[in-house]
């Protein structure tokens, strides 16, 4: 099959979508420039022009509220956000009216059906406020979407059910997979929101990941394997809503359980799978269930220290010996090399 | 105060004002009417207890809601911030499912979801209120966007208070709207109060909000928002604009609400402070309605019997309207998750 | 000991730093009314003026950044949110700015010592966005402390604790807790931050729970006694830090854990407790653990869908008798009667 | 473009402006030379690939910050935004420890933690810049606060792009500085781009940012960004004012940025296309640190070869220090949560 970047899935599903459903557009800063975030939205923009895909003022919390009432009058707006970070400032719009919009009026306001993209950073000195990954709050209140694709062929398929589905949604993207390549069909396609995936099965222990920390256990996966060792690797794609089954499924087959997110732990991804595990998977469990997050501090800047703060694919390799009670001859020199030449 | 404009001197067209038709003059006495007698129905009932949902009346402001809402097609479309009732009837919302809304009922609007503070009717061209300041003002553009996008000659109308105008998001809002020329009205009411705190702890001395709308280049009026033909007028053109594509328009319409900021009494009931009598007593003492009344009679468009008589009418309706709704059936508890 | 009520141990907690802390300032809506925040703000008025308590402009955003700027300087500003759910205005300011100042400037700009105090609401139709409790989000990123007093005696302790702590502090305070009455000592006191407490010792099942739960979680406890069912409950308190040691201990007694908390489960305080239980605890749970937490949908106002909506004390009792296999007599009729009157 | 103030055609004072002293000209010169030379120093070792921290290059807008800082008491305090480097040199920081700051190591201001966009010297009245836009508006405006409740005769100062007037919470922090009458000064550097976007997209057709600010009751003023000597002429009058209690000042300074939004390139080299050619040479005719130079020679403060003096020896120490700090150590990995 054929094969594109991360970006470039993204950038298909966005004018694919945009080709059948005229009410979809695409706002926010830089969309319509020649570099169009990553290059997802310099397609849109060549072939739907500015009345389609178009550049906004530094306005995150207006731009959120004028595409929810865009969408409440028949649009399917698609905003970005070049970092996840800079949400905050829309916070209120997404949580208080986005999220509650079609169950606070009874659904007789109808749906605002909204694609919110947003960039999750990740190390070469983005620091604390360029390099966060909001899943955790997002997905706490009731009535938002919150996906995190990993694979290109995620990244298409759960655009495309963004595109379609009838409430607020929003996508994080983390940066460090837009180069990504993999098997993209070329027809239009979706995947189901709310489905994690089974991106490697395996029988000792389960790893559920989410984003680029799938990337890293499938690492520490791979080379686990070289001592026979069997991770079951799950890829959670949908925050909010959670595939449980999916989860509980992998948890009866194997007993032991690893979490890793882009995020904190506390109150965080991590935490909220342990709890599903403490909850419905508790007979299933032959040992504590394991989190690995950031490290409890801001992010730092230098690279001496992002070395240390961004778990990898040694952390969770590690961390399946301890559980496993194993130890592996190999082990450290598995991990990512970031090659990403700035400036940013 | 040192504000430019306390009391009850407004910059307003009024002398110079053409007055609307005998026809609308009337259909827009009755709407006042319809409005101020479903919130003096709804706080005399609110104090019941039966109504548990925190409510802001709109009494005192019924001729901004009445003149704005009279400029509109039926395609447009309406947003509103918590003080929300007098929008909601005066563009056709149903009393019976507003008071169903209060008293948490099923039959109510939202379906006893959402409460005074979030209202809807869509098939009336009245989107949502909400609870959050400037928030609708943000939506209410993007209504306009895409009306503007489609071509359409709807024009998006957002009702809120001058407390707005202390939150950010709102020049985010009135800026995109401007870059666009967004088929989009603001209308104010500045009540000179946001809760219990005047212009003066929110506003330089010598403020005037039109001025801050002008810089960024939307079109600003200022209005007396208890004259409803003159709110009418300034709604006509400011609506015709932006329907035309000559951008969006700021409408200040200075009034004043009557009861407390959140419940149904009155300030001096209420032992409140904030407000002293003497400035309360010369805003009743230019009561929309009855303004509206006195011209229709010295205008010989109506007898004061009729208007009696309308008065009167509606009063009866109204309060057996929302009895009825108060007698409305409950939401079914299994129901809770239901538009989740 | 002195009776007070939790909204006159606040007052009293602020006027007291006030006296001995001439750097502290009160500022927000309402503060300086005649009604000041139920009370909580009046005396404080009254003794210090409209220079250190002063109303504001509604400006969440703005508030939050000019508390941080005069804390950067030495001043100790404490700001009100009437409703936290308008906190979600200023989380950039806080979440980005506040929680990282210290670390992200290496300690060289100092702390920012602020206090943001924000009430939760709950019931009388106050509806989806005026009933919401943020702690989740804001405990999930590092930098901030997020405390929940349940009594009197705490809602004192804590708030002088927080204006002696150098970092900033949000504080959750309930709405329907403001006319609880409890012990509370004259003298100046600190309740340290980052400490739960066994309000109830017991022995057949532990109880985590916050704010207002913790009044629930204690008649349920009441109502158990009654049948020989022992419960233990801890008043968390302190949701970032949060006191690992007490939980895991009081885990370690009864095997058995029921968390409850104000807000949603996903990505919750409900999940933190239950994840802590299943990584560090897990040797001594004998049974699942239950989150008890609010329904996944937005607050419906309807007096009918909020006695549903709401969990009490009989949901926690109900899930106390599955979880130990066991029945109970009278249970029904122990539920809080909400006999508030409006207006709000 | 139908901005009212493209290209290079500014409202100034400079034709009628009292140029400062010898003494404090040359001062002044030697800020732009350090300024300039820092930047133009990090640039170039930038594309090592060694400082691996998003930065944002001030090249071309250093008259702002020299004008502006040079009018400052030791005891005000500087904020900024994220193209912060200029502002950090001008107001006195060590060109060591931001040099060492975007090479992550333990000597950085910010002890490597931080990187471009979060620098700190408190010690020389620079509090910190911050990477979100409007951010350090408020904390600025928090700052001036507090010495005005403790009666100080401080001012505080916030540098910030246009692009901020974009965000809403700038509104907010005005607007509380003008109603308190706050020792502010904001110091805007229009430089006519947000990343790659005009002025036509995010502001009305005629927009003018200096009246948005006199809606909100604030001081405002134009200034020829490229002139240190209006820069500072405006500045001392701003600070003098906000310090006597005459309320916060607004100065909107024209300038135009060399280098691409983020990074060391200059647009052509990087391929972008956003900005035209003749644009740029323009604003590089208008060099403020060659216009700077030129003034002192014409008015005989100092001679040609003084002024090549000074900038050889600039040139050399900052090199050599930029060397010096790429030297520094890491900091220990076991300091992770130092300060957490
Ligand atoms: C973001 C936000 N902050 C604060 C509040 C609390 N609040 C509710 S109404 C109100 C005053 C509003 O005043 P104004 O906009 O003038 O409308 P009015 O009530 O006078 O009609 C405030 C501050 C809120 N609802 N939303
Ligand atoms: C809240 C927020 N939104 C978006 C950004 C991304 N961003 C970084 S710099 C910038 C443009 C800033 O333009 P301006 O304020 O004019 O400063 P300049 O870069 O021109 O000096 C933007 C949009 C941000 N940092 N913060
Ligand atoms: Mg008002
Ligand atoms: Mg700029």
């Amino acid at each position: 099959m054929r094969t594109l970047s991360y970006a470039e899935a993204i950038s298909e599903a966005t004018v694919q979508a945009m080709e059948c459903d005229p009410s979809i557009f695409v706002a926010g800063i830089a969309v319509d420039y020649p570099s169009g975030i990553f290059g997802t939205t310099t397609e849109a923009y060549k072939r739907f022009g500015k009345a389609r895909v178009f550049d906004t003022p530094a306005m995150e919390n207006a731009l959120t509220g004028i595409a929810i009432g865009a969408a409440a009058v028949g649009k399917r707006p698609v905003i970005v956000h070049p970092r996840n970070d800079f949400m905050f400032l829309a916070f209120d719009q997404l949580i208080n009216l986005a999220a509650k919009w079609k169950y606070m009026y009874g659904g007789r306001a109808g749906t605002v059906p909204i694609v919110v993209r947003a960039v999750v950073g990740r190390g070469w000195g983005q620091g604390a406020t360029h390099s966060q990954s909001l899943q955790a709050p997002l997905a706490h209140f009731p009535g938002l979407t919150v996906l995190m694709p990993t694979s290109p062929h995620d990244a298409k398929g759960l655009m495309m059910a963004a595109l379609q589905h009838d409430g607020p949604v929003v996508i994080l993207e983390h940066r460090s997979l837009f180069g990504l390549k993999g098997e993209v069909p070329e027809e239009p396609y979706v995947v189901p929101i709310g489905s994690a995936e089974v991106v490697r099965p395996g029988t000792d222990l389960t790893v559920v990941a989410t984003s680029f920390m799938t990337v890293e256990a499938l690492r520490a996966a791979d080379e686990l394997a070289k001592d026979d060792i069997s991770l079951e690797v799950i890829d959670l794609r949908s925050i909010r809503p959670l595939d449980e089954e999916t989860i509980l499924a992998s948890l009866k087959k194997t007993g032991r359980l690893i979490v890793t997110d882009t995020s904190w732990e506390m109150c965080g991804v991590v935490s909220e799978i342990a709890a599903l595990a403490a909850e419905k998977g508790f007979h299933d469990l032959k040992a504590p269930v394991r989190r690995i997050a950031l490290p409890n501090c801001p992010a730092p800047v230098s690279q001496a220290l992002e070395d240390v703060f961004y778990p990898k694919a040694s952390t969770i390799a590690k961390a399946a010996l301890v559980m496993l009670g194993r130890t592996s001859s190999s082990l450290g020199e598995i991990d990512l090399v970031d090659d990403f030449k700035g400036p940013y | 105060m040192s504000q430019s404009h306390s009391g009850t001197e407004i910059v307003s067209r009024s002398n110079s004002l053409v007055l609307p038709s005998a026809e609308k003059s009337i259909e827009m006495h009755r709407s006042l009417l319809r409005v101020r007698m479903t919130e003096e129905t709804l706080a005399t009932r609110y104090t019941e207890q039966e109504m548990r949902t925190p409510t802001h009346f709109g009494t005192g402001q019924e001729a901004v809601a009445v003149g704005v809402c009279s400029a509109l097609d039926a395609g447009d479309m309406v947003y509103t911030h918590h003080r929300s009732h007098n929008h909601f009837i005066a563009r056709g919302g149903s009393v019976y499912e507003l008071a169903a809304e209060l008293y948490g009922r099923i039959d109510g609007c939202s379906l006893g979801r959402g409460g005074s503070v979030h209202l809807t009717d869509r098939d009336k061209g009245f989107m949502v209120s909400s609870a959050i300041l400037a928030e609708t003002v943000a939506t209410a553009v993007g209504t306009a966007l895409a009306y503007a996008m489609d071509g359409e000659a709807k024009v998006a109308v957002c009702f809120f208070g001058e407390g707005t105008l202390d939150e950010g998001a709102f020049y985010e809002a009135i800026n995109f709207a401007s870059i666009r020329k967004l088929p989009v009205v603001f209308a104010c009411e500045n009540n000179l109060y946001a809760t219990e705190s005047p212009l003066s702890v929110r506003q330089a001395p010598g403020s005037d909000l039109c001025d801050r709308l002008r810089a960024f280049k939307v079109t600003s009026e200022r209005v007396d928002g208890n004259d409803v033909a003159a709110v009418y007028d300034a709604a006509v053109r400011a609506v015709q604009q932006a329907r035309s594509g000559g951008g969006p328009v700021f409408l200040e319409c200075m009034t004043y609400r009557w009861r407390e900021h959140v419940g149904p009494m009155f300030d001096h009931d209420a032992k409140r402070s904030y407000r002293d009598k003497a400035e309360f007593d010369a805003w009743v003492a230019r009561d929309p309605v009855r303004r509206s009344a006195t011209r229709l009679i010295e205008q010989g468009v109506a007898t004061a019997a009729e208007v009696e008589v309308w008065a009167a009418e509606t009063k009866a309706e109204i309060e057996a309207t929302v009895e009825r709704a108060r007698q409305a059936p409950w939401p079914a508890v299994d129901t809770l998750f239901e538009n989740a």
